[in-house]
């Protein structure tokens, strides 16, 4: 019933890019990664769109999936650009906040920093190396994490 | 050929689980861009140049540099204080969703495993369906291509993909335009100011302590070259009048004004990297820009109802004329969004005082607030988001 | 003539593209990156021109030709530009190495 | 008519990025104004003459894109054309303590209200693609607009969501095209064969509609996002922005696969969507009672007040004629009502915020004595939320109820019954604290248009309670075709 072809093949290879994104974008816990999967996925999905349509037009090139595509194409490169530029200001206040963390740190008596240390055990387990910048940090990022509110 | 196809196919499966497990983020972007420039073969073994053309110069370029820039601003130094880690290595590790993160803390290793069990079993079951799916697929009953090889004639255009994307489903075209206008506004309202209020910025060092941690790490060197600036001066030229070909070139055979403004963008792209100033000095005027072909496309496409024809409806004989300068008009305006994405990036630190200067009153507030003690107003976000789960 | 022609065209693509595998083995077995930049340079520049002087009979009209030609001088200028910018780039980093 | 509902807010979006400030306040109201005008016309005209389909740029329909209103659609029209407009005077009030969201946030607003009207018109898959992209990127700008980090936080993890559930949407779309060779959902209606890739398709469609709406179990971008906004971001989001991924999926299952969607696959699927419904009532309403943010807490009622909406498709697949349309009526007049009820709400709770300064629910004390309009207006917006008589909310309910019976599924009816105690409980929870006399803090005085514009869109949630008559039998005159009505 199916015969090899071009259009076919490109299909397939789509929906295998598509499973090996999905795997990559709910494992990775790092915003890049994910975006990279989200576009490879993104690809994926195209090159089904067009290689399953032009199978069923005897593999003449359909110029509708491929107009779609463009249009796919154009909006992911928003969204991609887009989340860039949260992640981009996402990590700016993330410093900012870190720093200004910091220096009230500094200002601050030994008790209140221990309490820091015992927030971030809590969280992490390990890495005490960094602990009072990123406990603070963490704190503030995920809102869920917050147990018992700002440490000062 | 088949070997090729084969050979490509397999060797994009390759570069995208290459992208996926290599720790490196820069690994794995520039091997996304090799994915990039693989998929832009495999547009043409499908007979799709039009889309190895997008996929070449926006996919795999664009958003290349764009996430190759972010990289390098995230990893940008270390803070003044000289303590905290790379900014990627902290922040991108701790994202990912409350309920995994939970897990995480409480149980460690154990849920772990089961986390990637399940992800694993969800993907295959994914593939094997996106397979039967392809596998067991009926027989199309509506042969769209031939409407559309009907319609040609009356479309004012010759090539079918422009056609479609200008004229059959220029709805479509419309909407997308606006999806980019919307990223660049939202691109706009988070760039930040760099030189700011000092009233509403507690702590100028905090400022000064920001600026250095991002530092653009490109523009650095690029700025002096003698050579690089020499090179560019010749190329980006040559790169617009590439961009005015394809866009002239779209009515009839491959290209188009999204590969057009992808190129002009490019061009603005080396522009910026080799350390050419071009942020807009005019905010007013950058607006007006970015609106442009929008605004003449809509203005078209709504003008035409006075006369009594639907919304979106070219006037007899007017269609090729109509749409060939609405698509000037949205390359002008989609190069200069593309650009203004990477160029107005927040964290962006080597534009000196191009654009503050406007904007510090506006955005002053904003500023204060990066280091949450600023003099925001009661009831703001930030205290609603500290919820227990 | 024309299988003349054919032998000769078969001939530069070969080599053409055995200088650019020769280039990419180079790039990865080489041990720092001024001798990979120098594989990849000479052998991939080589290898292009041979491909480019093999393509030339192809081409249907003179424009297109020249657009292939076109693409040769870019891509010469490009990779000397960046292979200018990575080595000097390094030499900034690292004066001794 | 209908091109106007897309030009209107086009337009504005444009002449919101271009115009100096000053002339922004008349020129947004001039639009909203247009904007209802525009949609109560055409919702006249569907109620006279029934659904209008208009082919765009004269191209029709497998070739170029329709827009099609039927009475589904132009209620939804005219849902989002009254919210947008209640909750635009309240931003103009709320944002002129916000200078740098103030610039943005209108372009924002005007693209949002385009795609929402572009959603409900829509009779394309493809073109549903792009108008959800808009509208997702559209709405997740709104949650950045202040630049701060959790709101940035929140905002991350939404447009993560967002994406991942329009590319699994679009991949579904794909493959539908690639086996029927359309795009035209009334079109593809007539064609569906109950086959494995027509399963698929509309397995991935779901999914990512699921993910869009914010389903439990995957609702947990919502809260944060919602919770985070600005107080009238969140009113649009919660009313209107969750509501178009939902219209789509009802319009893929009851009118695009209405043909087959009896199957045994579809069926069960249905019965799924319904268990999801009450994960996302049980959760969603658990977790409100247990918020400590008072806009936490009606974030989780979105999520919670989401599952009633997903009751629709157990009861009206696969059941009697009667059951279907009673679900049909109930899951509409719902979807109405908490948008009303929903913007409200998020309204008085953003004034009481303001007022008091904090986001604590325990802070909430004293606020009956300093600010009875907007505790009024959150207690109108309870009202139908709860589904106490007389509201919008409890004739939605009640014929919900009698689907259930109707159709005998006696499991939906007790779930019912059960949400609506929970609910009841998370309410109580804010008024018994905002009645304690004694108040723990300063008061800021507000605007009283944050006030009334809560109130009125409470009131219309309320007398959507002896009027809901109107919208059901726009409804019933011109619903889906394959809706069981």
């Amino acid at each position: 019933m199916i015969s090899f072809s071009v259009d076919f093949w490109y299909a397939g290879i789509g929906a295998a890019l598509i499973a090996l994104s999905l795997l990559a974008f709910l494992l990775s816990k790092r915003l890049l990664k994910k975006l990279l999967a989200f576009n490879i996925m993104g690809s994926g999905v195209f090159l089904m769109m067009v290689g399953m349509a032009q199978t069923q037009n005897d593999g003449a090139a359909d110029a509708v999936p491929q107009a779609l595509v463009l249009t796919g194409i154009v909006v992911a490169v928003s969204a991609t650009a887009l989340a860039l530029v949260v992640i981009r200001r996402f990590a700016l206040a993330s410093v900012v906040a870190a720093l200004a963390a910091e220096n009230k740190a500094a200002e601050n008596d030994a008790a209140e920093n221990d309490a820091a240390e015992k927030n971030g055990a809590e969280r992490t387990g390990s890495d005490t190396a960094v602990s009072d910048t990123t406990v603070t940090d963490t704190a503030l990022t995920d809102p869920n994490l917050n147990k018992n509110g700002d440490p000062q | 050929m088949i070997a090729f196809d084969i050979l490509l196919g397999l060797g994009m499966l390759l570069a995208a689980a290459g992208v996926f497990w290599s720790a490196d983020l820069f690994r794995a972007i520039v091997m996304f861009v090799v994915f990039g420039v693989l998929l832009a073969l495999a547009w043409l073994r499908l007979q799709a140049p039009d889309l190895a053309l997008a996929e070449a110069a926006i996919g795999a370029g664009l958003t290349g540099v764009l996430l190759l820039d972010t990289l390098s601003v995230l990893r940008a130094k270390k803070t003044a204080a000289g303590k905290l880690p790379p900014v990627d290595q902290q922040l991108l590790n701790t994202f990912t969703s409350t309920r995994a993160c939970a897990a995480q803390n409480n149980h460690g290793k154990g849920h772990e495993n089961l986390r990637f069990l399940a992800v694993g079993l969800l993907s295959l079951g994914i593939l094997i369906a996106l397979q039967a799916a392809l596998f067991m697929r009926p027989e199309a009953a509506v042969n769209l291509p031939s409407m559309v090889a009907e319609g040609i004639p009356d479309a004012g255009i010759e090539h079918p993909i422009t056609a479609v994307l200008l004229n059959f489903r220029s709805y479509d075209t419309l909407l997308e335009v606006a999806v980019l206008l919307v990223a660049v506004i939202i691109g706009l309202s988070l760039r930040i100011p760099s030189n700011s209020n000092e009233q509403q910025a507690p702590s100028s060092a905090l400022i000064g302590a920001r600026q250095a941690a991002y530092a653009g790490v490109i523009s650095e060197d690029g700025g002096n070259d003698p050579i690089l600036r020499n090179f560019t001066q010749r190329l980006i030229p040559l790169v617009l009048v590439t961009g005015g070909y394809i866009l002239w070139a779209g009515s009839t055979m491959p290209g188009g004004a999204f590969q057009a403004g992808a190129l002009i963008a490019a061009a603005g792209v080396i522009a910026r990297l080799a350390g050419y100033n071009i942020a807009s000095r005019v905010d007013q005027l950058l607006r007006f820009g970015l609106v442009l072909g929008f605004l003449v496309f809509l203005t078209v496409a709504a003008s035409v109802m006075f006369g009594g024809r639907p919304f979106l409806n070219y006037p007899d004989g007017w269609a090729g004329s109509l749409i060939f300068f609405i698509e000037a008009m949205l390359t002008f305006s989609i190069g200069l969004t593309l650009l203004s994405l990477f160029v107005h990036s927040p964290g962006d630190g080597a534009e000196p005082n191009a654009k503050s200067s406007q904007r510090s009153v506006k955005s002053g507030s904003t500023v204060g607030s990066d280091n949450g003690v600023g003099n925001r107003p009661p009831g703001n976000s930030g205290k609603a988001e500290a919820d227990h789960d | 003539m024309s299988l003349l022609l054919t032998i000769v065209q078969t001939i530069l693509i070969g080599t053409g593209v055995l200088f650019f595998l020769v280039g990419s083995i180079g790039l990865l077995r080489f041990p720092d990156t001024y001798t990979r930049i120098h594989a990849l340079t000479k052998a991939d520049n080589l290898g292009l021109g041979m491909l480019v002087v093999g393509l030339l009979p192809f081409a249907n009209s003179p424009q297109q030709a020249l657009k292939i030609l076109l693409c040769w001088v870019l891509i010469l200028a490009a990779s000397s530009v960046s292979a200018y910018l990575v080595a000097n780039k390094l030499q900034n980093e690292e004066p001794d190495a | 008519m209908m091109p106007l509902l897309l030009i209107i807010p086009l337009a504005w979006a444009i002449l919101c990025i271009l115009l100096p400030q000053r002339w922004l306040s008349l020129t947004i109201r001039a639009g909203l104004l247009l904007q209802v005008g525009a949609a109560l016309l055409l919702t006249a005209d569907v109620y006279v003459n029934g659904p209008i389909e208009y082919a765009l740029g004269d191209w029709q329909a497998p070739l170029g894109i329709a827009l099609i209103a039927d009475g589904v659609s132009v209620t939804l029209i005219s849902l989002s054309a009254v919210v947008a407009l209640f909750v635009a005077f309240y931003a103009q009030s709320y944002l002129q303590r916000y200078e740098h969201e103030q610039t943005y946030f209108w372009p924002l607003f005007w693209f949002l209200l385009a795609s929402l009207n572009g959603i409900w018109l829509a009779g394309d898959l493809f073109n549903l693609y792009v108008g959800l992209e808009l509208l997702g990127l559209a709405a997740v700008g709104m949650v950045t607009l202040t630049g701060e980090k959790p709101a940035l936080h929140a905002a991350l993890r939404y447009l993560y969501a967002a994406l991942l559930g329009s590319l699994a949407y679009l991949a579904g779309v794909a493959i539908l095209y690639g086996a029927y060779g359309t795009l035209a959902i009334p079109q593809l209606g007539e064609l569906l064969d109950a086959n494995i890739t027509t399963f698929v398709a509309i397995g991935l469609i779901s999914i990512g509609l699921l993910l869009k709406t914010a389903i439990f179990p995957f609702h947990y971008w919502l809260p944060p996002a919602h919770g985070g906004a600005l107080a009238p971001v969140s009113a649009l989001l919660s009313a209107l922005v969750v509501k178009a991924s939902f219209y789509i999926l009802a319009r893929v299952w009851l009118d695009m696969a209405s043909e087959i969607n009896s199957h045994v696959v579809l069926y069960s699927a249905a019965q799924g969507l319904g268990v999801l419904g009450a994960g996302a009532i049980l959760w969603g309403s658990w977790q409100a009672y247990k918020a400590a943010q008072v806009k936490m807490l009606v974030a989780y009622s979105t999520v919670a007040q989401l599952g009633y909406l997903m009751l629709l498709f157990p009861l009206a697949i696969g059941t009697t004629a009667v059951a279907a349309g009673l679900a049909w009526q109930g899951a509409m007049l719902h979807l109405l009502a908490h948008g009303f009820a929903k913007a409200a709400m998020f309204m008085s709770v953003g004034t009481l915020v303001l007022a008091i300064g904090h986001g604590k629910v325990n802070d909430l004390a004293g606020v009956s004595h300093r600010i009875p309009i907007s505790l009024f207006a959150f207690g109108l917006s309870a009202v139908s939320i709860m589904g106490l008589p007389p509201s919008g909310g409890f004739n939605a309910k009640w014929l919900l109820l009698q689907s259930a019976m109707a159709s005998q599924q006696w499991w939906w009816f007790i779930l019912l019954v059960v949400g609506g105690l929970l609910t009841a409980a998370y309410v109580f929870r804010v008024f018994r604290i905002s009645f304690v006399e004694k108040a723990t803090h300063e008061f800021s005085s507000t605007s009283s248009t944050l006030d009334f514009t809560a109130l009125a869109l409470a009131a219309i949630a309320i007398a959507m309670g002896f009027f809901s008559q109107w919208p059901l039998s726009l409804l019933q005159s011109s619903g889906f075709q394959g809706g069981g009505l």
